[in-house]
């Protein structure tokens, strides 16, 4: 009974965005007693810090939360460090104006997105997702950019016919196109079943 | 509701086979997903040998069950009837003599045969989905923790290996398009003059609802030049002013900006 | 030393945003021994498995991840809004064949259930839980499609292998004669699955 409270408070505590107060997990538990709930969180905390583990449950500014231990910050760290990074929507904008306008030049880039792109280029450049092709040939020779390698590996792409058209998606809200149905092949073309394959005795 | 009350409506039509089960199908009339559905419905309910269907009375079955559904004004997907017609030309094969070459093959001949196989392995899967969707599911029924750890917090920004996937790239390129009109491409000029004055409210208010902001964000609804000179002109006063303190995740990581007051209301 | 360990393991996966592989935390903590991290990992997860608490560490999407028990959900709503909503019957389904088919072309899905499924595929897509994995190389070069990584994530699957099996799912029926539905031939045209991509048995 008292280990099904602990539970339920731990799952509360998990899962919540910050610290909760003893008063809110009262509220929140309002069907068990306010001093039972107070003494499963004393024993949860001593728990936690009893076994030694990764995290602790601990008071802070009026609420209880769970916390990584400060003693293991270095290790933790190193994790964020390498994080896999979302990409931004700038990024992305550019890097599928790249992708489907390629080759293109940088003022190409900024003239559909309307904005300076020279910091998101560059970061794409570092990423190595695309990479200058040459120089056009205009006054001014400017740069002229295409998708990499790289590009095709981390979007899994075969070759950059396979990058999907934007028809391609908008056919996906079309109607459905009865043409496409396989013919059901009744006639001929059927292959013979293995014995005892079909069981139409 | 045409779903309601369908049953004095049909009793006027006397339809011989829909008494037995109109009034399963009033209330479960929605709830087909298609064709394959309703067929492993109607041989469920007969209890038939999905192994050796009895054409003709599938057939009339579902047929009476499409009249049903235009009965109650419910729309009809194409779908239905591709499944009826492929219905009618199993039963019409099955009247057609055989001639004696085919006899002798009638066991692999039987029209029924890939619609059998189709219904089987439709059935499988229809199977399998429901078993996917009896787990638990995160976000509703499992959740993960939601409090970033202070050291994590701060590195919200740290650039590492890339996670989006290739929908979002297409995706991102269509609501560009649609975003941007073509007439707009070259002409940089803006309807209407925008205040730096403006622009700091709004960007003051903006950081009362939130921590952080992006400067992407800030200028992603209206992607024009004045906007970004703007938007970057407001931005610099509020650093002047020491309202905000800006961050960059790296070297060439987005811009972010914090209260340098957290919480503080802005005196005016 | 080895309590150390798994508290340092723990640590990580509890700071994580996401499910940690175990290659991945061998990898940030290259100081220790690949046996005795992965030993950790299988320590830990029976260790909170055991002790009955509010969330346990299982294997998801290839990796680590502390969650919390579903019994518990009714609670921890109370506190934070459920995000996810139930899925519809034809999501599910045309899940059900991509997770188990993949890769599949739209066509392949429609005709397998019969009706289009354009829109539910968008969504599906839009969800993430399905990804585009490429072009098949027929004529027409239609997109192909696969699950994804947030699928797994979603339904709290540790790879594909452990959805069950289309033989399990036989089982579920009572019907006997079911047995011979493994031996039915599927499409002559169809792909061959890649090697240990696919759950069937």
């Amino acid at each position: 009974m008292s280990s099904d409270l602990s539970a339920i408070i731990e799952s509360l505590l998990f899962t919540a965005d910050s610290a909760l107060s003893t008063d809110r997990i009262c509220e929140l538990l309002y069907e068990f007693d306010k001093n039972a709930v107070t003494a499963a969180l004393a024993e949860l905390a001593e728990y936690h810090s009893g076994r030694g583990g990764g995290f602790d449950l601990i008071e802070v500014a009026g609420g209880w939360q769970f916390r990584s231990r400060p003693t293991f910050h270095s290790y933790i760290t190193r994790h964020i460090r390498a994080k896999a990074s979302k990409f931004s929507q700038s990024s992305l904008e550019t890097l599928a104006i790249i992708a489907y306008r390629q080759p293109v030049t940088r003022t190409d880039v900024e003239h559909l997105r309307g904005v300076d792109c020279g910091t998101v280029l560059k970061s794409l450049l570092e990423k190595k997702l695309v990479r200058i092709m040459g120089k056009k040939d205009i006054p001014g020779r400017p740069l002229i950019y295409g998708t990499s390698k790289e590009f095709l590996e981390t979007f899994g792409l075969k070759d950059l016919k396979s990058l999907p058209t934007l028809k391609e998606i908008q056919a996906l809200d079309e109607a459905p196109q009865y043409e496409r149905q396989e013919e059901l092949p009744l006639e001929q073309n059927m292959r013979k079943p293995l014995e005892g394959d079909l069981p139409f005795a | 509701m045409p779903i309601g009350e369908p049953n004095h409506l049909l009793e006027e039509e006397n339809l011989p086979l829909l008494d037995g089960f109109q009034e399963q199908y009033s209330v479960h009339l929605d709830k087909f997903e298609g064709p394959m559905d309703l067929l492993l419905h109607l041989i469920k309910k007969n209890e038939l040998d999905i192994y050796d269907i009895p054409i003709a009375i599938i057939t009339r079955q579902y047929l009476e069950f499409i009249k049903l559904m235009k009965y109650l004004n419910l729309e009809v997907a194409g779908d239905f009837l591709v499944m009826a017609a492929t219905l009618l030309h199993i039963k019409s094969r099955q009247l057609l003599p055989l001639d004696e070459q085919e006899e002798v093959e009638e066991v692999e001949l039987d029209p029924r045969a890939e619609l059998v196989r189709r219904l089987l392995e439709y059935q499988q899967y229809r199977e399998a989905g429901m078993l996917i969707g009896a787990r638990a599911l995160l976000g509703r029924e499992v959740f993960v923790r939601s409090f970033p750890d202070p050291a994590l917090a701060e590195a919200q920004n740290a650039e590492g290996p890339l996670e989006v996937s290739l929908f979002d790239l297409v995706d991102a390129f269509r609501v560009l398009l649609v975003r941007i009109p073509a007439e707009q491409f070259h002409d940089v000029a803006a309807a209407e003059t925008l205040s730096i004055a403006d622009c700091i409210n709004e960007i003051l208010s903006l950081l009362q609802e939130r921590e952080t902001v992006q400067f992407d964000e800030l200028v992603s609804d209206d992607f024009t030049r004045e906007r970004v000179i703007v938007t970057f002109l407001a931005l610099l006063e509020l650093c002047r002013l020491k309202l905000v303190r800006i961050f960059q995740g790296s070297e060439h990581g987005s811009i972010w900006f914090v209260p340098s007051v957290s919480r503080d209301p802005v005196s005016e």
